[in-house]
């Protein structure tokens, strides 16, 4: 078994229009940045996106909206530093957004990975974000029921990758890679550095080769927050 | 002619050429432990236990065995490279979620629903269920192998599970000491039996009607021990 | 007389004085997380990120910022001794399962019933809430710290919240700039005030009714800059 | 902050009669054997116990049955190689058994830890351990609801820990630790080596310190399958 893929552009070949996405990373740190580049130059429409947030400036995610290849965004906080390009598209009913509040968002995309359909939790009882959903009482306190979050593709930046797919993480940039990769069917992954099977301690594993499907080599990958204090923009 | 059948290294060896190359392959405890055997060359399965190892091997030596590196059956492992530990919630996350390719179990009796009954034999004794509950569901092919018929000569194979369920409509194929029969649409596809077995003889060993789409391929395996 | 007033450190400071040693603390982006900078010496709290970090540390010097070692609000952070680094599922398992012990906070609004008002100012606008919504539950202790009044003047300290709600019944403590106020029972109950300022001035900057239990400490802060 | 202990029976002297008891451990791996003795040591009455098994000879979980220590077990699978004290004690009417699958016991102790006060999944529907549990169907398909699983204290067993909690785990004996210490009020941890804070990367925790409240060192800990062939009992 050898889930490599030698280049960026066959990895995100697979995505095609209409394609749910989920989107590694808090801000810039876990961004896979070469791998939404090249979901760029491939140009897919109508993706929905799922991402904590919704781009900084004019690389990475951001580039992605502006290239107009984003219909629907799934997140939780979609303001940064330089938010214009989400901003101008959805003060001008140009993408869909529907928040999430961020842990919620984390919980149902770890129950779309861990095949639980729907749970409770007490995040967002009795605010706008919770209209429309069932509430429950347990214990004589109320909960929101929230439905699991599953999507076609993942891509998520990682560290250390082995050709089964185990993986580890950088610092903070481990955040929503192990479950996003948990909750898509086709996990694409970029890493730093990837290494033979056993070259990863099986402790010291954080995401298991059975969740993630294509992996991709990109050696010193770019930092979103260095390209945008760079003033860069893609294409 | 109904005396012959296969052993049950035979029914593990079949059900081992359905298993493709890189699948994630999750083996119940005891009989089914042995499918791990007799993965065709030039294939290899990741195996899954579901208290927490992804890619082990087979037992150590006696002497050799680390007791915090066991199966679902408490049994002592190897690893293999590219091997990874997890725990409980995270392992039937795997299980659960849909990522493990094939689920192989024992069983006391499958229905032609699908249904499964494989953890009480009623209401005796100590009940135990283990993760054969999480494992029927999940797994995107959960196949039994076992006997046709039980010890004293009873279907396995029924119209209706009389036993407690341990899942309902799950079962996609059965792989017996006699055949390899697909569940399908609520039915019993024959797809491949014995070639010294008439399809009156199963028939006459199988409580549900058992059905073919005109084919019906031999059941063929070499000569094993076990 | 109300021109005094203290400052964002000093309020700061004053929250800062109820964490306890070994308190496990997440302070809201922005203003919350000058409460960092006033542990009492002796004490030690550890941070928690809701990004993945526990035990973080203060900002590096410009230049040596490692982006993936950021906090919330996406500043760098540094690592202390016996960090850890968690993803976001576990990470809101430990805001949520009520491992925190305080959650600080910032605030729009706060009504006496404990509802706190805090990520949005209504339809206009990109909404965004972030980790807000969370946080408010799960922690052991809610606490806001807030300005007492808002730039042109109104109460935020208020019967009912106008603005859209983060959590219902959810804040036990307000540091204001003018006072310490603990939520009780649906009351705002006056712990301490500046010692310049009476009750009746308080009151009348204060949507809601006061209440106190016969004594009232005297909010007593050091001289700080910020 | 400190959270060492500095002996087995300090660590376990906070549980008393009637407390609910998170045991880790698959068997004997992962098994805190020492903690368990301990606790025997002690003596409450009354627990109700958390494991995924029912104990195996006569140490450990089983000991602690043989005791009298336990009214109620909730667990996945009371059988192992020698199973005579839980059976017994069943048999006769001693001992209360809420059986759960495996799966749904890992997924309800994660709950527990995560404020998720219920979840559905589609294991033992149509089942008898479904039976008088509520059932919604999501996208078409059955599922179950379940409860979190909370208790008042853990014992885990961990290979390294720091002072401050953090703990890493020796190969599969991971298995039920980092969910337990997450759903206890109170977890105590044995570690076969302690460290300063430090002495674990930040990348290589797998339990963070915040869901650990008591730690105590136990160099070269039992193992219970040593324990049983070599036909131990205890005390």
């Amino acid at each position: 078994m050898n889930k490599t893929i030698a280049s960026l552009a066959e990895a995100v070949s697979v995505i095609g229009d209409g394609a749910s996405v989920m989107i590694g990373g808090f801000g810039g740190s876990g961004s896979p940045i070469e791998l939404i580049h090249a979901l760029i130059d491939k140009g897919p429409k109508g993706l929905t996106v799922v991402n904590n947030n919704a781009g900084n400036g004019h690389v990475g995610l951001a580039a992605l909206i502006e290239a107009g290849c984003v219909a629907k965004l799934i997140c939780s906080f979609p303001r940064s530093a330089d938010p214009v390009v989400f901003t101008e598209r959805y003060l001008a009913g140009k993408i869909e957004l529907e928040l999430v509040p961020q842990g919620t968002l984390a919980e149902r995309i770890r129950a779309g990975g861990a095949g639980i359909p729907a749970f409770y939790t007490p995040t967002s009882y009795g605010t706008d974000l919770a209209k429309g959903k069932p509430v429950a009482e347990f214990d004589g306190r109320p909960y929101v029921q929230e439905r699991w979050l599953k999507a076609d593709f993942a891509l998520v930046k990682a560290e250390i990758g082995d050709t089964h797919g185990n993986l580890t993480y950088r610092a903070a940039a481990r955040n929503f890679g192990p479950l996003m990769c948990m909750a898509s069917a086709t996990a694409i992954v970029q890493v730093s550095k990837l290494v033979e099977p056993g070259g990863i301690a099986p402790e010291s594993v954080v995401t298991p080769g059975i969740f993630v499907q294509k992996i991709v080599e990109v050696p010193n990958p770019a930092q979103e927050e260095d390209l945008n204090r760079a003033g860069a923009r893609y294409p | 002619m109904t005396s012959e059948k296969l052993s049950n290294a035979q029914i593990a060896w079949r059900a081992a050429q359905d298993i493709a190359d890189g699948a994630y392959v999750n083996l119940g405890i005891g009989f089914p432990e042995m499918v791990a055997q007799y993965q065709p060359p030039g294939r290899q399965a990741i195996f899954h236990t579901e208290n927490g190892i992804l890619d082990f091997g087979p037992a150590p030596k006696a002497g050799e065995e680390d007791w915090d590196l066991i199966n679902a059956g408490k049994k002592a492992v190897t690893l293999k490279p590219g091997s990874a530990f997890f725990d409980h919630a995270t392992s039937f996350a795997m299980v659960r979620g849909g990522h493990l390719d094939v689920a192989i179990l024992g069983a006391y009796q499958v229905a032609q629903s699908g249904d499964l009954a494989n953890w009480s034999t009623g209401p005796k004794g100590v009940p135990a269920v283990g993760g054969a509950m999480d494992l029927v569901h999940g797994a995107k092919r959960v196949a039994v192998i076992t006997e046709h018929v039980t010890k004293d000569g009873k279907p396995k194979l029924v119209e209706r599970c009389t036993l407690p369920l341990t899942g309902v409509g799950c079962v996609t194929r059965v792989y017996t000491s006699l055949a390899v029969i697909d569940i399908d649409g609520g039915k019993f596809m024959l797809r491949e039996k014995l070639g010294s077995m008439t399809l009156d003889a199963l028939q006459a060993l199988t409580d549900a009607k058992l059905h073919t789409d005109g084919t019906v391929g031999e059941l063929k395996v070499p000569a094993l021990g076990g």
